[in-house]
């Protein structure tokens, strides 16, 4: 049986029965290099243009977007933009809501003659979206309490 | 008057109960334990098994079919369906997986994988895990070719694409394969760390990465574009899902359409995480969940997330043979995908060896590389084993 | 060029007119002053009223089924149904009451209810509003079982109770019924307040109660779960609409999935709104609507709140002769459900005796038990009615 | 005709004409005794878990949530948490957020030399869902004027 | 092992590509590349692009449709079709169309219009456009009655007009006449003010008017009740796109439902506007783009923006020389609809003549008027054209 | 042939191609007429019930809506409440939010001693829907800049 006989039986599921463990395992294996081959050549490819890419399209710009913070300096730079902040808040234990907050409490209880205990700033809202990532900003303690 | 009581009491759930039913009751509640309190992707989770639980109430025939009656010129509903049954047809005519994209795309930043394309042969390599469990799965003797790539892409460690395939491949195992996908994918930070410390040298897991370069926003707009066109070309079972993730980072990198990304990675989005979440749950009959199969999957789930960690470990320790500047082999795992999980995972097992090593950004690449090498592995297998 | 003006004109609506469609635009035009310049549950009754109006229109075919084209292995459409043809396959197959109760369960505090779960009894007793009227439309002779059963619910004071009843019972009934329920609803300030104070003493109506508990986490949490397995168990057709209201209560009391909680009660459920309003107006046909039949509908309809009410007060009355801390009978009336405008009658009815007694949040333990309630004796309708 | 087959021809459309006007009334009545039976059965038996709940749950726990505002206090402590907010800015005439908006004018007001009437701060939004109850909020005034 | 791997190369893209398929990706990048450089009505041409790149991917076949089993009382789905066919259907259906107008009524200010009246008489003179481009449609012998139709509607500037006048008498013809009317819309800058400038005098062009009067909120909440009775009865095919306009400015304008007037203008809209933009993109697949018949329909496309914009600046000056206070012909223009835009341009030709003259709130009238005009005419070619 | 039978051959795709081109554009014309004097007839109906609507209407009621800013001087009032903010930052280059944020800056930097640029105030959120009308808000540009 010619190896695109094989992978056919195995693909049927009426065939696949009939055929035996060393066979399927057979099929199985083609599947895999297959499978991670086409994987890798796609991704290959894309890397490569990708790359081509850069030089082409930065050849005649700056670049437009600001620097992104060093690693170095701000640990929790992530990829999502919403985790991003949450991680933030986490790290620091206060983030720039938080500090803003604190100083317009300060000026409101200095000319109200007031402690700042007595105001409370419930909304300084951010305009960018403060929902967390699809399905996992929750975790973040999680990780940082198991790990 | 007694007569009409006990009529009642026979169309009570009581009378239908079966053991099936209470343990998968017990299963919702359990599931619901680990999205609430133990936080495992609750925002899917929780409709799961919530849906787990509604599926399994005795009579209450929320999935049941309608009953028609059909013309030459017409299709009357005699009776109607269940609610969780039409809300299904999102599911099991492949409709919800592709819109959830949609939004992922609209929340996912591609920067740090353009930065460094070289990620892209780390999301590569942590579909080994698919691969061979699809193998493990024939192996086993219990599942067929298409029911396997389904268990299979478990180990892809992304449940849209998972419920995408399975719902085209083997659609009365979703239940059980969505709700492994989901929970594996939440138990990352467990499974990942010992392998990933196994697989390397204290060393290896103190390199330091250099900071990636500014990706400037023709680099973003050109990219969505780009990666569909290539991959769509070359799988093109794989089109649907990749088109709509990069439609969606398309909608955000472009800077003139805010609404539509607003509307793709809230509205819209929360919308079809509802339905898809409970009609996946819902799958999960007491009579479909309940057998070995299930355990089979379950135990075949661990095994994916484990190879594909390993391969992508084991690919960027092959790469820092021919690289002049290595690469901290501890980024490989995060092409398990699990946006942004794995990334983190990565970051804080690096942590540990050097608190001043940030690995985040730079597992970042490999962590969305693997998103859309597990569409590709998944376009291959609809390829190959679709009828 | 006469000839096609005259063709053209006997194309025009004004060609088709009849007496009754302008009798029901009119009717739109009340239900719209009611709505905008009364303020009648304006969420409901502008989009109802809306859809009553495009209904009426005489030869728009809003609501006309489409002419299909039925093969062995296809279905086309050879020409296309109108717009609220097919947004009405929301209502008929009965997917847009549950959402729309996904929707309420992410607004409702359950808390005054866990805190003081005797508030049950008074749900119970309201909902006798619901099977006296049964009994009423029965006596009249127009309606059947089914029919009256719809009418019956009425009494819930539940528009998607109501309208997912009827959907299932008697869809023909569906407009008269739906703006029946939710006119009434509108009007629970006028017509409960005088049946309270007939059936209480000036002594009862001054009781004052004990503040409420707190509610812990926890049981915010599991009391979903345990109404949805309970409820269901009993009553199997109330399964749908109680897990949809308790699935999105869970979201807003788990905390970990906001974002689902917050379109479920925004934009999903405004989506679902302005459909099912639109819709359900426009089944209210010239004529369908103009019978002696909806006459019928709008009188028992008022019997069914104030039997209600009547209900609520006089079991809280009884109550008192077993409690050794008396209950206040008039948050008995608030059991009809209709939140949380029935609550807030009692707290005014109770403060105009005594202004310093503060009722309104012991009557949203009765007022939110009596959605449960509602939603119970529907299930048991179905139950006994459905074919 | 037993009281089973009088319901089964009762719910059946065609055979329901067949009835006398007592047999209906007759299957009315058990209905309303089966459904008023069911109802009260299902709550109660909620009712109990409930109450049990209540012992069970909060045997080994403090209470999470902070403590509501006392009825006698605030009158207008609604069960919906907008529902909430609405009511307080009706009693009140003036909610935390007129409150805070005054201080914040009257900062500014003081530093720039101007009255506060020059001043209109227009949107200190606040976090919690400004949007009122499905269906009913804009019916207080209705309730407050016909009452 | 080679076989497996030729029949793989043979199942992908590359095995299947056609000239075609890469010339429409080129126009797919080419209208990207207007939408997001260029700003060309980015809200629409970014999906309408993205979705001709998808539907061109060869072998993606996510345009294909489903197979079916039918049976006497029962359809089932035997191979699920692709994403984009089933989002196609709200197209196909008229669904999507009107709802995008419920959105935009919702965002719509009719004031101008209510406060000027005569704007009425520019919005429907500049429907010329439509008809003499059908006449001319007709004249090229290249079209059917009902496909000249479907290219006049170009002229009406009203890309939810045209898609659905489009898919009920010439659905094959959708894409080109999409990309024509969105595309010439946001060109409406470019092609509108030399006619404009040609027609009319420099005197004309200075001429000031007088402030508009107050609009009160009782003919705000009348007028979108009034215009869907209005024009609905006289012409009835318009009652679905006039109805859903009016229905979204009413709830704007009536103050008691602002949940439902959000959500129709932003969530609704949005997820609408996906939708129907890359369905609408995906009926441009190169057998039908690449025709004659689409050089046609785009050279069409302008001399219906052109007719439209001469008719309304026509018949202002000819309203002049009747009205006792002269009216700037330059607001004429702004007739053809193309909301917000065709007014702007107005206002911007108006003060290059005098700096100090403010045109845009005058010429808003006939700009909304506009759109209540082609959904007239729209209907008119409905009632003659539909079968 | 009279016109209704024509119309009628030219409505048909069936008996369209068997019409002569005269007669097709004989039919079209009528089309035109037929289209153009309708739509002339529902919009001058419209125009005179809106008219006397005015008169009727507004006979016993005070106009309740706030006047409309003077066109002359506010020259960017557009139809759609947001392309009018939107607007309005255009060509002022500075729109109230920016003024309100300048205001708060320059007091909280007075009080913290520091310059406003090291205070970025970065949200104040504006209760009217920020979101631009669809489709066209991002024209504005491309309008000032062309013409
Ligand atoms: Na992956
Ligand atoms: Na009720
Ligand atoms: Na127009």
């Amino acid at each position: 049986m010619s190896s695109s006989d094989l992978m056919l039986h195995f693909a049927n599921p009426e065939t696949f029965a009939s055929l035996s463990l060393g066979s399927r395992l057979l099929a199985g294996l083609i599947t895999t290099c297959l499978g991670m081959g086409i994987t890798f050549c796609a991704l290959i490819l894309l890397q490569f243009i990708i790359s081509w890419m850069e030089r082409f399209v930065n050849r005649g710009s700056t670049a437009t977007l600001p620097k992104p913070p060093a690693t170095v300096a701000a640990p929790s730079v992530s990829a999502d933009r919403e985790g991003d902040s949450d991680n933030r808040r986490d790290s620091n234990g206060d983030g720039l809501d938080g500090h803003l907050a604190a100083v317009i409490t300060a000026v409101l209880a200095h000319h109200l003659g007031t402690t700042s205990d007595n105001i409370v700033i419930r909304n300084i809202v951010r305009t960018t979206d403060p929902i967390p990532p699809w399905s996992r900003a929750g975790l973040v303690d999680q990780i940082n309490s198991r790990l | 008057m007694v007569e009409p009581i006990l009529a009642f009491f026979n169309s009570t759930g009581f009378a239908a109960i079966t053991p099936g039913a209470v343990l998968m009751m017990a299963v919702a509640c359990l599931l619901l334990y680990l999205a609430i309190v133990k936080k495992f992707e609750p925002l899917l989770l929780v409709p799961i098994a919530f849906g787990v639980l509604l599926a399994n109430l005795p009579l209450a025939g929320m999935m049941s079919p309608p009953r028609l009656e059909v013309g030459e010129t017409f299709v009357r509903t005699v009776e109607p369906g269940g609610l969780l049954y039409y809300l299904y047809q999102g599911d099991s005519l492949g409709i919800f997986p592709p819109l959830i994209f949609l939004g992922v795309g609209a929340m996912t930043d591609f920067g740090p994988l353009i930065a460094n394309p070289k990620s892209l042969l780390l999301g590569a390599a942590a579909q080994l895990g698919i691969f061979l469990t699809f193998i493990g799965a024939v192996a086993s003797g219990l599942f067929t070719a298409q029911e396997a790539a389904s268990i299979g892409i478990i180990g892809g460690a992304d449940g849209p694409t998972a419920i995408f395939l399975s719902s085209k491949l083997a659609p009365h195992l979703l239940g059980p394969i969505a709700i492994a996908a989901y929970s594996y994918m939440a138990m990352v930070p467990i499974i990942q760390p010992p392998i990933m410390r196994l697989l390397t040298t204290k060393k290896e897991r103190m390199i330091r990465m250099t900071q990636l370069r500014e990706v400037g926003k023709r680099e973003r707009i050109l990219f969505p574009i780009v990666v569909t066109v290539v991959v769509s070309l070359m799988v093109p079972p794989a089109a649907t899902l990749i088109g709509m993730l990069m439609l969606g980072n398309l909608f955000r990198e472009c800077g003139v359409v805010a609404r539509l990304e607003d509307t793709a990675k809230n509205a819209l989005i929360n919308i079809i995480t509802i339905f898809l979440g409970v009609t996946v749950g819902a799958t999960a009959s007491a009579e479909r969940f309940l057998t070995v199969q299930t355990l089979a999957i379950l135990a075949l789930g661990v095994l994916a997330f484990a190879v594909g960690t390993a391969g992508g470990v084991l690919l960027a320790k092959l790469m820092n043979r021919f690289l002049k500047v290595p690469i901290n082999p501890l980024i490989g795992s995060a092409g398990v995908s699990a946006v942004p999980m794995a990334a983190r995972v990565s970051q804080v097992v690096g942590q540990r060896e050097d608190p001043g090593n940030f690995l985040l950004m730079h597992a970042m690449g490999p962590n969305v590389a693997g998103v859309i090498g597990s569409a590709v592995a998944a376009g291959v297998l609809l390829s190959l084993f679709s009828s």
